[in-house]
């Protein structure tokens, strides 16, 4: 059954990203796949509340703001996503008692917001100089009414789907998947499969989320390397 | 139409809901022939069950475990309560340690509407009874500058100011689980006047038709009240003859309360 | 807590050493607006707004809901405008209730469009006391470089001007609301498209004189004030805030300069709407 | 030369060095780059440096958060005075202190005395990641000020930490076209804070923004830029 | 010897106070001994130096099995994790008050003239503290709202356990050095006489 | 009492009791490396599990459940209110966890942690299609049951999904719904509770949740292994033996076949569940 919007089953929406577009925060990028779009801003690392401060590493903190209606309960599942996929991907040992806070604000959801959350977080924490493990991609994709399975769905596939799944890997996970290596040596840092689906869609879900996973870590790592050598280009002095 | 207030740290539901209008007649009237609906005498309490410290074994040290709870059911009624300290206080004072409660209702705990999840004042003010009730007890100078909180849950209550004293009769024994230094255990016990007879411990549909209710929470070794509430009218010698037999019945509670602590000492937790 | 830093005095003194000669520290007039870029996106009602290098974006949606029952045939008008750590530092009230500078913003725009019944509210009945249209504008700061307040409002008007919501056709009792693919959207009914231009004042008695401060000139100024005109050049609101008093001479003069100024805010947003 | 190469986090860099040193030899990591799990690898995106002589790996990236590091140069503001010294933010993590005695030839009794919202050039003289940073308006080693201590009049901006690091490591172009046309004094702090001084307001601005201006264009661009600046003024 | 072992709830009368003395888990009362927690009443004979002076009383005491939990008081010896140092005081987290657990941590502080007893302004904090190390200390007062005063001067007092830059726990080499077994490395702390 | 060899077992006790104080983390990793447990349980061995049904008389639907120490109540109360404009025939099923500090010293007075917010919110997607909201119709377009599930936390040790999700269950299979006319004219709905109905779900849902200690994979992580582990991934069967939700959390990644293995235990923890409910 063709999509809506003609795509394939495994392609994904036309993807877009700013780095440093804001100049009040350390680092922010703007990430948008289709119509669906997320402004992330980073600061860090930055003085932190006697409270919470931790002796040995960074303390990470997440704030979402929706695109449209007032935060709730909604907004701090996703802070605690995006959190736990970034606490080990972030050196914080080598910033103790700071804080890293990352602020991201949804500028539009049509579907895989969250997918799309991490990747402009991941943007946003490199163009802040934040020190990283590893860039970390996420994909998401739905099982619809037939059993087809869709990747980067809208919000109204989404919506219809049985069931929908968001997976998020690191970039040297994906890197030795690329290369040919099965698919059952990869090991996801973040998973949120929400719905009724069966064990064999679950490995389907994953199989084409880790390949988009790819596509979204190239783009980024283009889109990346394209503002250093811009600002670069003058420092071989 | 009651508004249920948005909560943006919650899950919220529609922002007007009703209880229905309950056609059938409900559970039986209290007093109608004389005797109380469940058979009991004039002043004969509910069956109390209490279990203090942890349900199954705590096998090593937990910073986040309370240093003393208890469950307390006393008929339908049912209480939770935690005590923690002695540890850091926020308003510390260097010579005496303080005492903090912590009182909520469960938001399906009464028999009437949902309670909501934020306190009412209701509760702040029960707070507040519990706290004045027990703080005598407490040997607050072994402690200086800690302080010791009690949080207490009512999962189900049955007549306000028996819960009240259930309440305290629960904290009576997480203290003492917690090895807190008492001067002496708190028993409480509550009464209503209904048709000029006191009726000890009264559930809701007794308390909804009596004219008076009264609550009594007593340390009875050294036969000190620490706690004494009125509520409606009545002459000085019933007040009296409600007041004594209101500590009588504190005595016997004092003695199940003992009775009970004794027996968990001896076979260890299971 | 990341935490704003007050400018030091050095700053202060060049601003004003400056000023007094009419220099400005971003090389602009003291009469100039910043750079205005106003980009609508495809989806209708979202609009994001560069005034220099404040950003503001503005997001209008509607939803079907019950009217108030004392104004049956009124539709609803929300407004939510939230400051993040995103636009600066510090601005996250971390006790959850808004800070005081997002209390300002929002009752500002609120005050701006509702009170000034920009929008036809009527126009968004479909039956009386039953179903009406909510129409809901939310503005998300993303980047505080001085005076939000006019970045927010050409915000708020190229947004509420840029949406379209879903056709309804009314058979006796029923409204069926048709789906936005089915019939193309309708616009709302707008009566006027309220500006704000703000000025900024220095100096012990407040006579210098500058527009659109920049986040500098906003956190060094002693006093601002906010003129709010439609293209009818009917004033809809004034609003001085802050310290030194003003001489009502002046307000003549900054009520000429305004006018100026929203004409050409104004044609910028239509050019932005044909794009 | 030190060859360069686009690296971003999560790369790992190959530390097998050419000529045939036993495998043992130390390495010595420069900031953006960092052992993790037995493999040398980026943790910042930028320029890959490496010197092999020196057996040194270190990423150039462009931040905007400073980390204080022993002996930088930088431009402060005192934000508060207490007890044994002042609190300064330099734009990193926590507010460096700088003590009262902290100037050439302070003692006791004269030492000066700086007002809240002062600005300071001074050098980085504690940075551990355990205590918060402490910084002195003289060189502790020589005693002399160096051209360290209070910084009155002129005007300061900020500026990303590549350009600052720009400004003070070479000549750099835009500096010196700048120095031909308009005599100026200018402080560089490598926490992304640039002071200028010049007689006329106006002159001062011109020099900002063309410093602001140059953070993108290379040398000859710079010379260019600056040519049409001083001609329009 | 203990007598009989009688479990008593707290408030209940135990003796007079001519015939014992009042041991912990009791409170007097014009001149009653009541026991103040839950737990088995035990006498333990006088020892025999005690004061000639004063008749030789049995005490009488309450014992309880579980954890007590305990409070810091004047004089008690804690042993604490160093949260945070700056060059004015190192804030601690008490966690043992003289070897009975404290259920919570509570808020500490060493303040630099407090660590040594000689050449008190020679001290150095860095030089005497780290994050992370856990130290035996002295409370000296119970301080301001939020912290109690802990002093390091005695001998036995000072860090107890410390990890070095690279991660492996150090041995204690002199008063004021500790060295890492494995990477010989060398760092300054304020060390606690190690208890044979 | 003989001084040397019971003063030597409290030497190594002091020694022992002290180092469970100052280091607990490690004290706690100690066991998982001789492959045990501090409270001696297998690595994939769940602690005892309890549910009983109807223990709130107050409450239309209520149960109890504790799996270990940490103990839920969960209480439904239904009540009347008006539809959804957009969805004008389905009820509504709020749920919320409460974990307050009284069930655990981690959690501080006032507003709700992020932790509750989460398993509140979690919870609320997880039962948003496991009941039919249909059912809870009784006049379409002007008055439905409002469902408020509330899960009340008495005592906090770990794993506090699975209590709320199992403790959520039971209440609902418990619940009595009493039949309810609305009067069109006063506009007020009448429930006779003598009659009442059962709500048929649409599925039951079994939790199980696995905790990742450095490299230990660890089912039902009670309080103190849920503080060293660092990963935790939740995995929920309906009755059909299909998945309903599979959610990782936390830092460290899970390798898929770690996943698969949890999805195993996970269908043999659904069947013990599925006796005792």
């Amino acid at each position: 059954m063709p999509r809506p919007d003609r795509r394939e089953n495994d392609q994904i929406r036309a993807l877009h990203s700013i780095l440093g577009l804001l100049n009040r925060v350390d680092g922010s990028a703007q990430f948008s796949a289709g119509s669906t779009s997320v402004y992330c801003g980073v600061y860090g690392p930055v003085d932190v509340k006697v409270y919470d401060e931790k002796l040995d590493r960074a303390v990470i903190e997440v704030k979402f703001r929706p695109a449209a209606g007032v935060s709730g309960t909604k907004d701090r599942w996703v802070e605690s996503a995006v959190r736990g996929t970034f606490e080990r991907e972030i050196l914080a040992q080598m910033h103790p008692r700071t804080l890293i806070q990352i602020n991201i604000q949804a500028r539009e959801d049509d579907g895989s917001a969250d997918a799309a959350a991490i990747n402009a977080t991941t943007m946003a924490l490199v163009d802040a100089g934040v020190p990283l493990r590893d860039m970390v991609a996420a994909a998401s994709c739905a099982v619809l009414a037939d059993g087809a399975a869709v990747v980067d769905p809208t919000l109204e596939e989404a919506a219809a789907a049985q069931s929908v799944h968001t997976f998020a890997f690191a970039g040297s996970d994906i890197g030795r998947a690329g290369s040919g290596g099965a698919s059952g040596s990869t090991s996801p840092v973040y998973v949120d499969s929400r719905g009724d689906f069966s064990v064999a869609d679950y490995d389907r879900c994953y199989d084409l989320c880790l390949r988009s996973a790819q596509r979204v870590l190239a783009f980024m790592r283009t889109a990346i390397e394209g503002k250093i050598a811009k600002e670069s280009q003058i420092s071989v002095v | 139409m009651s508004a249920n207030i948005f909560d943006r740290r919650r899950v919220n539901g529609p922002p007007r809901s009703v209880e229905p209008l309950y056609t059938d007649e409900g559970d039986v009237k209290p007093f109608t022939n004389g005797g109380r609906a469940d058979g009991r005498s004039l002043d004969q309490l509910r069956p109390i069950f209490i279990k203090t410290g942890p349900l199954a074994v705590q096998p090593t040290f937990s910073p986040t475990a309370p240093s003393g709870s208890a469950y307390y059911e006393q008929g339908k009624i049912r209480i939770s309560c935690a005590v923690y300290g002695p540890r850091q206080g926020r308003k510390s004072n260097p010579r005496m340690g303080s005492f903090d409660c912590d009182f909520q209702y469960a938001p399906f705990s009464c028999s009437w509407k949902r309670r909501p999840h934020i306190k009412g004042a209701d509760e702040k003010e029960i707070a507040l009874i519990l706290e004045q009730a027990m703080a005598p007890a407490i040997r607050l100078e072994a402690y200086p500058k800690a302080c010791i909180d009690a949080f207490v849950t009512v999962i189900e209550s049955d007549g306000k100011f028996a819960t009240i004293s259930a309440a305290i009769n629960c904290i009576s024994a997480a203290l003492a689980d917690a090895g807190i230094e008492l001067y002496d255990i708190v028993a409480a016990c509550s009464m209503s006047l209904n048709a000029s007879q006191w009726v000890s411990d009264c559930n809701q549909a007794e308390e909804d038709v009596s004219q008076c209710s009264l609550f009594v929470s007593r340390m009875p070794s050294a036969d000190e009240i620490t706690y004494l509430l009125q509520q409606g009218k009545t002459m000085p010698d019933q007040t009296d003859r409600a007041v004594q037999t209101c500590s009588n019945s504190c005595a016997r509670v004092y003695a199940v309360l003992s009775r009970y602590l004794q027996a968990s000492m001896e076979q260890p937790a299971s | 807590m990341v935490v704003e830093i007050e400018p030091s005095n050095i700053e202060r003194e060049f601003l004003l050493e400056a000023l007094e000669k009419g220099i400005r520290v971003d090389g602009r007039g003291i009469y100039d607006y910043r750079t205005l870029k106003i980009t609508c996106s495809p989806t209708y009602g979202l609009v994001e707004v560069q005034l220099g290098q404040t950003r503001v974006l503005a997001r209008v949606t509607c939803e079907v809901t019950r009217p108030f029952p004392d104004r049956p045939t009124e539709g609803l008008v929300q407004f939510n405008a939230d400051l993040s750590n995103l636009a600066a530092p510090g601005l996250d009230s971390s006790s959850g209730k808004p800070s005081v500078q997002e209390v300002a913003v929002s009752r500002m725009i609120e005050r701006v469009i509702r009170q000034s019944r920009a929008i036809d509210t009527e126009a968004l009945c479909i039956l009386a006391g039953e179903k009406v249209w909510s129409v809901r504008l939310d503005l998300h700061f993303l980047d505080h470089s001085g005076n939000l307040i006019d970045a927010a409002s050409i915000a708020s008007i190229a947004a509420l001007r840029h949406f379209r919501r879903p056709d309804v056709t009314i058979d006796g009792e029923e409204a069926i609301i048709h789906d936005v693919n089915e019939r193309n959207p309708v616009p709302l009914s707008i009566h006027h498209t309220p500006i704000c231009v703000t000025f900024g004042f220095f100096g012990s008695n407040g006579d210098l004189m500058l527009v659109d401060p920049n986040l500098l000139e906003e956190q060094v100024q002693v006093s601002s004030f906010t003129i709010t005109l439609n293209s009818h050049r009917e004033i809809c609101a004034l609003s001085k805030a802050g310290g030194v008093p003003l001489a009502p001479s002046l307000i003549q003069r900054c009520t000429q300069i305004a006018l100026t100024k929203v004409d050409d805010i104004n044609d910028k947003i239509q050019e932005a709407l044909m794009a | 030369m030190a060859e360069t190469k686009v690296v971003l986090p999560g790369d790992i860099i190959d530390t097998s060095l050419d000529s045939d040193e036993e495998e043992s030899s130390v390495l010595r990591l420069g900031p953006g780059v960092a052992q993790i799990d037995e493999q040398v690898s980026a943790v910042a995106a930028g320029v890959l440096h490496s010197d092999n002589e020196k057996k040194q790996w270190w990423v150039v990236s462009n931040k905007r958060r400073y980390v204080p590091a022993e002996g930088e140069p930088v431009v402060g503001v005192v934000v508060a005075r207490h007890g044994e010294g002042y609190r300064v933010d330099i734009g990193s993590a926590q507010g460096a202190l700088l003590p009262l005695l902290a100037f050439e030839g302070a003692t006791k009794r004269n030492k000066p005395n700086l007002a809240v919202g002062t600005v300071v050039y001074a050098r980085v003289a504690v940075a551990n990641s355990v205590m918060d940073p402490e910084i002195e308006c003289y060189n502790s080693h020589t005693g002399k000020s160096e051209g360290y201590g209070e910084l009155a009049g002129g005007f300061m901006f900020k500026c990303s930490l590549g350009l600052a690091r720009r400004l003070i490591d070479s000549k750099a172009p835009v500096l010196n076209a700048l120095g031909s046309g308009i005599p100026f004094e200018v402080a560089v702090g490598l926490n992304g804070r640039v002071w200028i001084n010049t007689e006329a307001p106006a002159t001062t601005v011109l020099i900002a923004n063309a410093i602001k201006n140059s953070e993108f264009l290379d040398a000859k661009q710079c010379r260019q830029m600056v040519k049409e600046l001083l001609e329009k003024q | 010897m203990s007598s009989e072992s009688v479990i008593v709830t707290p408030g209940r009368r135990l003796g007079l106070t001519q015939e014992y003395e009042s041991g912990p888990g009791t409170y007097v009362r014009n001149g009653m001994i009541y026991s103040s927690i839950l737990g088995t009443k035990k006498i333990e004979q006088a020892l025999a130096e005690t004061s000639d002076d004063s008749i030789k009383r049995p005490m009488l005491f309450v014992e309880r099995q579980n954890t007590k939990f305990a409070i810091p008081v004047i004089g008690s010896e804690i042993l604490g994790r160093v949260v945070r140092i700056n060059p004015r005081a190192a804030s601690v987290a008490i966690m043992m008050v003289d070897s009975a657990p404290c259920q919570e941590d509570f808020q500490g502080i060493v303040r630099v003239q407090d660590i040594r007893a000689t050449e008190k302004d020679l001290v150095q904090m860095i030089n005497s503290f780290r994050p992370g190390d856990i130290i035996r200390a002295e409370v000296i007062s119970l301080g301001d709202q939020r912290s109690y005063f802990l002093a390091t001067t005695k001998n036995e007092h000072g860090v107890v356990f410390a990890q070095s830059e690279a991660g492996n726990s150090m041995i204690p080499i002199s008063w004021e050095e500790m060295q890492d077994p494995k990477t010989q490395t060398i760092e300054k702390r304020k060390c606690a006489k190690p208890v044979t | 009492m003989d001084m040397d060899d019971t003063s030597e077992q409290q030497q190594v006790a002091f020694a022992m009791h002290t180092f469970e104080r100052i280091h607990h983390t490690e004290f706690q990793r100690r066991f998982l490396s001789q492959n045990t447990r501090h409270d001696g349980r297998a690595f994939s061995q769940f602690r005892a599990t309890h549910v009983t049904k109807g223990t709130v008389s107050t409450a239309q639907g209520s149960s109890t459940v504790r799996i270990g120490n940490t103990t839920v109540v969960c209480g439904i109360k239904a009540e009347v209110s008006e539809p959804d404009v957009k969805t004008p025939n389905e009820g509504y099923l709020v749920t919320n966890v409460e974990l307050s500090p009284m069930c655990s010293a981690r959690f501080r007075p006032g507003a709700p942690s992020d932790e509750a917010q989460v398993a509140s919110e979690h919870i609320h997607r997880l039962f948003g299609k496991a009941v039919d909201l249909a059912t809870l119709c009784i006049e379409s377009g002007q008055a439905v049951w409002s469902l408020s599930a509330d899960i009340v936390c008495l005592k906090y040790d770990g794993n506090i999904l699975d209590t709320a999700i199992l403790a959520l269950v039971a209440a609902l299979e418990d619940l009595r719904l009493p039949e309810a006319q609305l009067d069109s004219a006063t506009g007020v709905v009448s429930a006779d509770r003598t009659i009442a109905r059962q709500l048929t779900l649409r599925k039951r849902l079994f939790p199980a949740t696995f905790a990742l200690v450095d490299t230990y994979l660890v089912a039902d992580a009670d309080d103190a292994e849920e503080q060293l582990a660092t990963t935790s991934v939740l995995v929920v069967l309906d009755d059909s033996g299909r998945l309903a939700n599979i959610w990782k959390r936390g830092a460290c990644p899970v390798s898929n076949e770690t996943i698969h293995q949890c999805i195993e235990s996970a269908v043999e923890r659904a069947e013990t569940i599925s006796k005792t409910l």
